[in-house]
């Protein structure tokens, strides 16, 4: 059977990779899971320079769901490249970085920065982050500013390029066609919906930071429209996310037409949720008759009339 | 190391309406506990409630395998864990940093240098604590009184009426002496248990450990650095992975450097030394 | 205790509403509560001619939420003025009528024909339903056709006009403004998000419309910070609402800039919910020293520094 | 009229393996039931699983107040259903339109005009049940039975393996004369159960009664249509309200005039004239 997939230059041993943030630099979930069975792992978002993050309250639970601000709190692409990487790249386990940035020179300083970095496969770019101030929103939800972005990585790196959208958006499939253009190898989504909630009690918002980003099972079905819609109009393989718990989840994605998926919340939840996901895809196929993942790929698409 | 197991809950007590004490059968986490440590239990099976709940490590019996928590039913996270119909229970754990007793004193460094207790230090240990915050300093007394030290150690405990003080004859019959504040008078001295404190700063102990709601905590890092009295304390801070992956815990707290920056809860603390916290 | 408000000349004895489409008619649910408890009850979408909606499977169930593709199935605007708010004419309540077309004169004659109507105190323009193939969802997603449909309608009627706005934008408070600055009385929001699930066993789409809206629970962190987000741009009164299942839920809407709110997928779950949200907010009112309803919109905002 | 009630379950039992048998008290419930007409219930407290889930009403005690539903464990609300630890239930019903027996014949006007059993109508009646389709058809039964109509009456009914013909016994004690039909052979006639109808409607019965699986009723229908015998099939489509306010149960029909339309499972239906139907 095989489970392989090639995620725009990326070779993945399976589909599931880890989702940025929620998997911190990899390895604080080894008690739990061996990371050799995870196609990639995706580390948390680095910037140009070390970076605090917001205050707390950073998370909130919501009705299936989770909204987070943590603001970006990384150590800045010069640590994670003398420190962090160094670690994984013993785990033969393919790392990518996720990356982000107040400007298009940020996000080209760190690309350039993480080129040929050890155990580094390829690079996430993270246009699409709701809870930094400057930057981040604005890149990922303008077509024009995302291809700029793009272009200045694919400059920077000869990495491979994924290139992850946000949610917020009147047109997803704009967003794709626009990054596409512009280089991008893959396309990865969807990142957390701009969200809040309300202490009623102290009648002021729970997060310290006001707004932030929706994750877990709530938002799976934006999510998988969202890869449903890219993928009729953009051939670039996608990296499907956004609430996947189980391996029925992820074959959603994939039946939309997710060459690979990511989990993020659901670790929170159950450690091993990545690793069962692999499992439960390989029993899936068992008991379906399928040899190759890369058949499922977008199946659903195909099994509905006029598509 | 960290481990996640689907156990079994061998007994299940309400010691005081509103609260739970739930033990379970977890051997190897029972034999790697340390007071101060924390487990994160899923609460249910859907995804409404979606997170984990971290719940400090009450009292944990090595020999027979088992470990106790103490809760307060507070929302529907632990509603459903006080009632959870099928006898199971599924724990991540254990996990954090906890108080520094018997081990290499990592928080010594960071801070003015006294020594915590079980680390030579020879002045006298204060253990406060207010409301369920008593949870994780019952396992830390019992290692106390295991280590024989139970006779330089006073416990003051807070809670809001006497019905509420939890662990109070638990820890009188490991041979602790025990002052008690409420906050109706219907035991002990009337008021905060930092009352309690502030009296017990004067006759300059040791090591003062401590544990409860965010506003005793304050106090008693505001004591502690008048009284120049070293100390630790165990804050909460909500937490989705409770393993460092996330930084969701982010607690405020001072670098070596007296600079602020933040730490994580669940793998840097959720015990820090007492001058380090930024309230 | 004052519970009552004023929704942009709309006056209804107490903030809260049924959800358009959630409520039928009106009639369904008086086995289960006194209807004169009800706010306003705003009915399902009324469309100039009979609509026989989309085609079966119509819902799915997502996690803390469901997806639906009705179709404004409905009797047409004909029908609904000579058969249906006859009946609702003698409850009492307020009734508020949910209109939709494909164009914008669609909008205007609907509009019209209900001008008068006995019972009728306001409508609610949707300018935003996922669900249909044509007119719907531009209008939605666009400030000037947004306004435009708002003009045609408030020259065609002279009741109250409600604008309901779509969260699959890429910034709400623009169409807010332009909705606004088109001359509607106030705004509603949030319709529901697209959506969709696949059929893992049938490796197909769960709906038989593919795509759907989403709403209930899981939704509302997006609903709050939309009526965040306009009450601080827009200064129209806010019906809100998104996932509203309790009264706690209810104030967090109303604590973040809402005047009014509507239950809509709690109906589903549990029939007393418009009725138990009412009784709610009276309580917390009281447990925490209010006398007016109005004194809370908005509260949270003013409790965060700078704003 | 139909109510909200929470109310104590007084039994539960599993029939077979993977069914699940509740009896709650509602004495007004079991009061205004009717055959074919359903409880739509909430599974669990929190938001996940969302939604209440219909069942058919399969028994009523009208003097003793006890209702009673039958169903098949299929997914997270029926497993949840099945272990509710508290002994309560949250029911709202009676609902929809059941069969037409002995009330005044609604769907005779869009139907052949051959008048179902207990108005009137003197031919045989025969009832036909696939897998946990039989669980409406039990309360027919009993109602059929209590009418004296059961001389008159055959029963089909089918399923996975003879373990599973759930109500075979029990329709038996009550008189009826009863067929069955296995997928797999272990009882009765080896095939669906649609075979039995096939042979039975050459007999030229007055009504038949139907409910199951969807590929099961387009068969009843089909046969039905091609023996000219008038009848009755219970339909399954996904509610949410299921008061009739939503639209979610859209039934592909063909009205008087013969143009296809939707009418609402929960409230024009479950229940529709066999005739109506398009599948
Ligand atoms: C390291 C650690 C150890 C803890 N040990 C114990 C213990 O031994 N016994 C005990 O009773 N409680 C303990 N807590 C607190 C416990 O985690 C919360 O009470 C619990 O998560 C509430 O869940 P809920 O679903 O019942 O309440 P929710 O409905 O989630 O919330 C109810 C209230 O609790 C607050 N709350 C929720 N989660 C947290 C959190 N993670 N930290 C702080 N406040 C929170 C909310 O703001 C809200 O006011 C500990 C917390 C931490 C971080
Ligand atoms: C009027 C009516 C009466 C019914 N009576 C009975 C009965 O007496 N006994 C019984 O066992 N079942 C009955 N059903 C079916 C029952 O409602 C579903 O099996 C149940 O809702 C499944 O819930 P779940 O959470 O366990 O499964 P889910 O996880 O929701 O779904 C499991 C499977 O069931 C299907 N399903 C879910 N909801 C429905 C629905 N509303 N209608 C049809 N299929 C659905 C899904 O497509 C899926 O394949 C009835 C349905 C209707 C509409
Ligand atoms: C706590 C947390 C931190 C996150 N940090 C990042 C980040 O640094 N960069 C990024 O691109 N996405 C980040 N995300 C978004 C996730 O990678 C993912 O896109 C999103 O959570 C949806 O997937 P999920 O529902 O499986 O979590 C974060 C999400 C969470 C919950
Ligand atoms: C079954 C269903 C039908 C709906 N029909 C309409 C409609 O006709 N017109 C409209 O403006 N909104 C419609 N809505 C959207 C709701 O009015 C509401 O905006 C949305 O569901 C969010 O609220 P909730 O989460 O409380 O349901 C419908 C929603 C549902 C679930
Ligand atoms: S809870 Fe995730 S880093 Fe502490
Ligand atoms: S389920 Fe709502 S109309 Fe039938």
């Amino acid at each position: 059977m095989n489970l392989a997939v090639n995620l725009g230059g990326i070779k993945m041993k399976n589909p599931v990779a880890t989702a940025s943030g929620t998997f911190g630099f990899g390895l604080e979930y080894q008690p739990y899971i061996d990371l050799q069975r995870l196609g990639a792992i995706i580390v948390k978002g680095t910037t140009p320079s070390p970076r605090a993050g917001n205050p707390p309250p950073r998370i909130a639970e919501t009705p299936s769901g989770m909204l987070n601000a943590i603001g970006l709190q990384n150590p800045g692409v010069d640590r994670v490249v003398e420190e962090i990487l160094p670690r994984l790249a013993g785990l033969g386990t393919p790392v990518i970085v996720n990356i982000a940035g107040d400007t298009v020179e940020d996000y080209a300083l760190v690309a350039r920065k993480l080129d040929g970095a050890p155990g580094v496969v390829g690079l996430e770019v993270n246009i699409s982050c709701p809870n930094v101030k400057k930057g981040g929103i604005q890149f990922g939800s303008d077509p024009r500013s995302a291809a700029e972005v793009t272009r200045a990585v694919k400059a920077a790196t000869g990495l491979p390029v994924i290139v992850k959208l946000s949610p917020n958006v009147t047109d997803i499939v704009a967003m794709a066609e626009a990054v596409a253009e512009a280089g991008a190898d893959a396309l990865s989504m969807i990142n957390t919906l701009l969200g809040m909630a309300i202490d009623v009690d102290r009648r002021r918002p729970v997060l310290g930071n006001v707004t932030g980003g929706l994750s877990g099972p709530a938002v799976r079905p934006v999510a998988v429209r969202a890869v449903w819609q890219v993928y009729r109009a953009v051939s670039l393989p996608i990296l499907g996310m956004g609430g996947i718990m189980t391996a029925r989840d992820a074959l959603e994605f994939i039946l939309a037409g997710a060459t690979a998926v990511a989990v993020g919340t659901a670790n929170f939840v159950n450690p091993r949720a990545t690793v069962e996901v692999v499992e439960g895809i390989e029993q899936y196929m068992r008991e379906n008759g399928f040899t190759d993942i890369n058949e499922l790929t977008g199946l659903a698409q195909r099994n509905v009339a006029g598509c | 190391m960290s481990q996640l197991v689907r156990t079994r809950i061998t007994s299940r007590e309400e010691p005081a309406p509103g609260f739970c004490l739930i033990e379970f059968y977890a051997p190897s986490l029972a034999r790697a506990a340390q007071p101060g440590q924390f487990v994160h239990i899923r609460c249910g099976e859907g995804s409404d409630p979606l997170l984990r709940r971290p719940i400090s490590i009450h009292a944990v019996n090595r020999r027979d395998g088992l470990v106790r928590i103490l809760f307060q039913v507070v929302g529907r996270g632990t509603a459903l864990l006080a009632r959870s119909g099928e006898g199971m229970i599924d724990v991540m754990g254990p996990l954090g940093r906890g108080f520094s007793r018997g081990q290499a004193c990592r928080n010594c460094n960071n801070s003015s240098g006294n020594a915590p207790a079980g680390t030579g230090n020879t002045g006298d240990i204060i253990v406060v604590g207010g409301g369920i915050g008593v949870a994780p300093l019952h396992f830390l007394l019992q290692e106390i009184a295991g280590s024989g030290e139970s006779g330089r150690t006073t416990v003051l405990l807070g809670a809001r009426s006497a019905g509420q003080l939890l662990i109070r004859e638990a820890v009188e019959k490991m041979g602790f002496v025990v002052h008690v504040a409420t906050d109706d008078g219907t035991a002990g001295h009337h008021g905060p248990v930092t009352g309690l404190l502030a009296n017990a700063l004067r006759r300059h102990p040791g090591f003062v450990y401590a544990c409860g709601p965010a506003p005793m905590l304050k106090t008693v890092c505001a004591l502690l650095a008048e009284a120049g009295v070293p100390g630790e304390v165990s804050v909460e801070e909500r937490m989705a992975c409770g393993v460092g992956a996330c930084l969701s815990c982010a607690c405020r707290v001072r670098d070596a450097g007296g600079r602020e920056t933040y730490r994580r809860a669940c793998v840097d603390g959720p015990v820090f030394p007492a001058g380090e916290v930024v309230w």
